[in-house]
């Protein structure tokens, strides 16, 4: 029984993930529109090319953020359908493996959404930005998708281990991640040079956003297998 | 003969009520054998406590030398547990379902294919999504991913139900072959003619006993 | 008193929280008690 | 107070508790009293600050109540015995911690509007608090996901403390996000209030009452929350001897 170790396993839950996505392409066709499109409503709600430009960098992130719970939530559906994540638990196979791979997937699918989200952020409001703002607005996007991942990764394996239910992730996860939107944000601006913030106002935020990554990685590493356990 | 399951006055809790109350139980290795007993004898406890998911308050437990009071986390590996519901991921086919459980556990991809060719699992079958497949399929599917686990032990839950004539002759056949391969399997049914064809020992539970 | 409405408001919904919840616990529980032997209440 | 001994028909109340809940109503009933009438008013905030007599104790209260949640939750699951009283407790203590949270931030919000002209300020300390609230609205609905109550047990108690993790980081980066833009000026009418003998008393005996309810409504709830248990793993029982009963007949 040579059986994986926990990078391994991690990779193969990772592409087991993305090629469900592939399939079902329900990211792609649902809710990257769904998030296009609350991006547009506020393009219009606010309907003024100056307030746009201030808060684009917050539009981002909430689409981001509302995006994350429905990335989640398919991710967790295919594994609950027909119990395989209770299988792979009683199969013994490495659970920090699993979380990983389950977080890794959802991070890609979050990232790729999120540069779709910015192309469309910056052609609707009309954003300028200098390279060194498109330098921080890279790092910015990594450590979110980090920590956006972690959390949702970690809460939907909570609620998945008890019978799925839609409408508590958002509540769980959304006061978790208030810390991402907020400091992803500030980050943004700063990227931008929103109301005379410059590139330097944005580390620190930067930096909170992978200390944040780092806690709930590391919290997911050490609690997730007793988590679906529940 | 080596004991795959040596079981002794178990006793293990749902909750505060004992789910098995005292079973006692011996399985030999290679051994197909039918559990049979009305539902609430604890057939299913049986089963969960043999895969170590279910940890025995009392009595000895040894499954595949793994004493479960001890080290039960690490019986899961060796094991497969077939429930009600299959483990499988729908939107997969059934090829890449193997695949992947192949892969978590190390199986060449010569073991993968033979697994399928055994559960007859060919060609369109093995690309088809398996959400769109029969009972008796998915059920074919799930046990060609116990294969490629190189489980040493399968413990069914009813597989027979829901199955059609064929179907259950099929299953027979399959898990006949297995335990020629050497796997021992343990099956939990309501229904006793099924054993015969499988020449399988029978035993009853009762009452979270097993009674003969 | 100035602002004595948003006063009489805080007490008001204040202390009313607490008293239904009191009745509601008393109520639960003398109701639960009921049905529970006195054996099985490790506070006795 | 309908809290008094003598109200307890079936023997949730011990005598402990009865200490409780009779402090809680001699001091709450000072409270009402003082806190309304006999205190005068404060200088620079007037008649709101009778409103502190109670926002600041039921603060005080919801935030002891989550860290008992937090502490009872650790004792669970790092204990030898996995008592399910812990996870009682601290299932009481977050329920009893979410109703004073809610109390706090409506009183906090009424005297905002009194003292600031606004119902509410995203200041890191309000804002902190109302995602406290909405992570432990998010811990009941948790604890009422079901399964058997080791399960709930363990589910909870893994939420409870990555909600440690979760609110020094929500709280320092709202610190950080506000300091960015402008100081929580409006807050330092806080700091302004100079309290007589009369009013520091009052609110001294607001915070031992209400810590005193505190104290009556965890001992009580957590003992309901122990008779659920019960009365549902006889409802298993009794539905197991009846899947027994009707397998037997076929």
């Amino acid at each position: 029984m040579n059986s994986l170790g926990t990078g391994g396993v991690a990779w193969h839950v990772a592409m087991k993930d993305l090629r469900i996505e592939w399939r079902g392409r329900v990211v792609i066709n649902q809710v990257l529109p769904f998030a296009a499109l609350v991006m547009v409503a506020f393009a219009f709600a606010l309907d003024s090319d100056a307030v746009l430009q201030r808060t684009a960098g917050g539009l981002v992130w909430l689409a981001t953020m509302f995006s994350t719970f429905l990335i989640v939530q398919r991710s967790y559906a295919a594994d609950v359908d027909d119990g395989a994540l209770e299988s792979l638990r009683a199969a013994g196979i490495d659970m920090q493996g699993v979380f990983l791979g389950k977080s890794l997937a959802v991070m890609v699918e979050l990232f790729l959404l999120q540069c779709v989200l910015v192309l469309v952020g910056f052609v609707l409001y009309d954003v300028q930005m200098s390279l060194s703002g498109w330098g921080m607005l890279l790092v910015t996007m990594v450590g979110a998708t980090l920590g956006l991942g972690f959390v949702g990764v970690l809460y939907g394996g909570l609620i998945a281990g008890a019978g799925y239910r839609e409408t508590l992730l958002p509540l769980l996860v959304l006061p978790v991640v208030a810390p991402v939107l907020l400091a992803a944000t500030r980050a943004t601006e700063s990227a931008i040079g929103v109301s005379g913030l410059t590139i330097a106002d944005g580390w620190p935020w930067v930096g909170i956003l992978f200390v944040f990554a780092g806690i709930f990685g590391l919290g997911g590493l050490l609690s997730f297998d007793s988590v679906v356990e529940g | 003969m080596s004991a795959v399951i040596e079981l002794h006055d178990v006793v293990a809790l749902y909750g505060s009520h004992p789910a098995l109350a005292g079973a006692t139980l011996r399985v030999n290795r290679g051994e197909i054998i039918v559990v049979r007993g009305p539902n609430g004898a604890g057939k299913s406890s049986l089963l969960r406590l043999c895969a170590g998911l279910v940890a025995p308050s009392r009595g000895t437990a040894v499954v595949l030398d793994h004493d479960l009071s001890v080290d039960r986390d690490r019986v899961g590996k060796r094991v497969g547990l077939l429930g009600q519901r299959n483990g499988l991921f729908l939107d997969l086919s059934a090829a890449e379902n193997v695949q992947f459980w192949g892969q978590l556990s190390g199986a060449s991809a010569a073991e993968m294919s033979e697994a399928m060719q055994r559960m007859g699992i060919t060609n369109s079958l093995a690309t088809r999504r398996v959400g769109s497949m029969s009972t008796g399929q998915r059920k074919r599917v799930a046990l060609a991913c116990l294969v490629t686990r190189r489980a040493e032990l399968w413990l069914l839950d009813e597989p027979h139900s829901g199955l059609d004539a064929s179907g259950r002759d099929e299953l027979d056949e399959v898990l006949r072959q297995a335990a020629n391969a050497g796997a021992t399997i343990v099956l939990a049914s309501h229904e006793s003619e099924r054993a015969e064809r499988l020449g399988a020992r029978v035993v009853s539970m009762s009452g979270g006993q097993v009674v003969s | 008193m100035k602002d004595v409405g948003f006063i009489a408001l805080t007490y008001v919904v204040t202390f009313g929280a607490i008293i239904a919840i009191v009745a509601r616990t008393l109520i639960t529980g003398s109701r639960l008690s009921k049905k529970i032997p006195d054996q099985d209440k490790p506070w006795i | 107070m309908n809290s008094t001994p003598r109200t307890e028909p079936a023997r949730v109340g011990t005598p402990a508790t009865r200490v409780f809940g009779l402090l809680a109503v001699l001091f709450l009933g000072w409270v009402v009293v003082g806190g309304l009438f006999i205190t005068p008013a404060d200088a620079i905030q007037g008649d709101s600050v009778r409103i502190m007599y109670v926002h600041v104790p039921t603060a005080w209260v919801a935030y002891l109540a989550f860290i008992v949640t937090a502490i009872a939750s650790a004792g669970y699951l790092f204990g030898k015995r996995h008592s399910l009283g812990f996870d009682r407790v601290a299932g009481a203590s977050a329920e009893v911690g979410v109703l004073f949270m809610a109390l706090t931030l409506m009183s906090g919000s009424l005297w905002g509007r009194l003292t600031w002209g606004t119902f509410w300020q995203w200041d890191p300390r309000l804002t902190t608090t109302a995602f406290l609230f909405v992570t432990y609205l998010g811990y009941l609905a948790v604890r009422g996901l079901g399964g058997t109550p080791e399960r709930r047990a363990k589910r909870s108690a893994i939420l409870a403390l990555l909600a440690v993790l979760e609110i020094p980081l929500v709280h320092f980066s709202v610190l950080l996000w506000r300091s960015l833009h402008q100081e929580a000026s409006v807050l330092s009418s806080d700091g302004d209030v100079k309290l007589d003998d009369l009013m520091l008393f009052t609110l001294l005996v607001g915070v031992l009452g209400f810590t005193a309810l505190y104290g009556w409504l965890v001992s009580h709830r957590q003992r309901i929350l122990t008779m659920r248990d019960i009365e549902e793993a006889k409802g298993i029982d009794l539905a197991i001897s009846e899947r027994i009963a009707e397998g037997s007949v076929r």
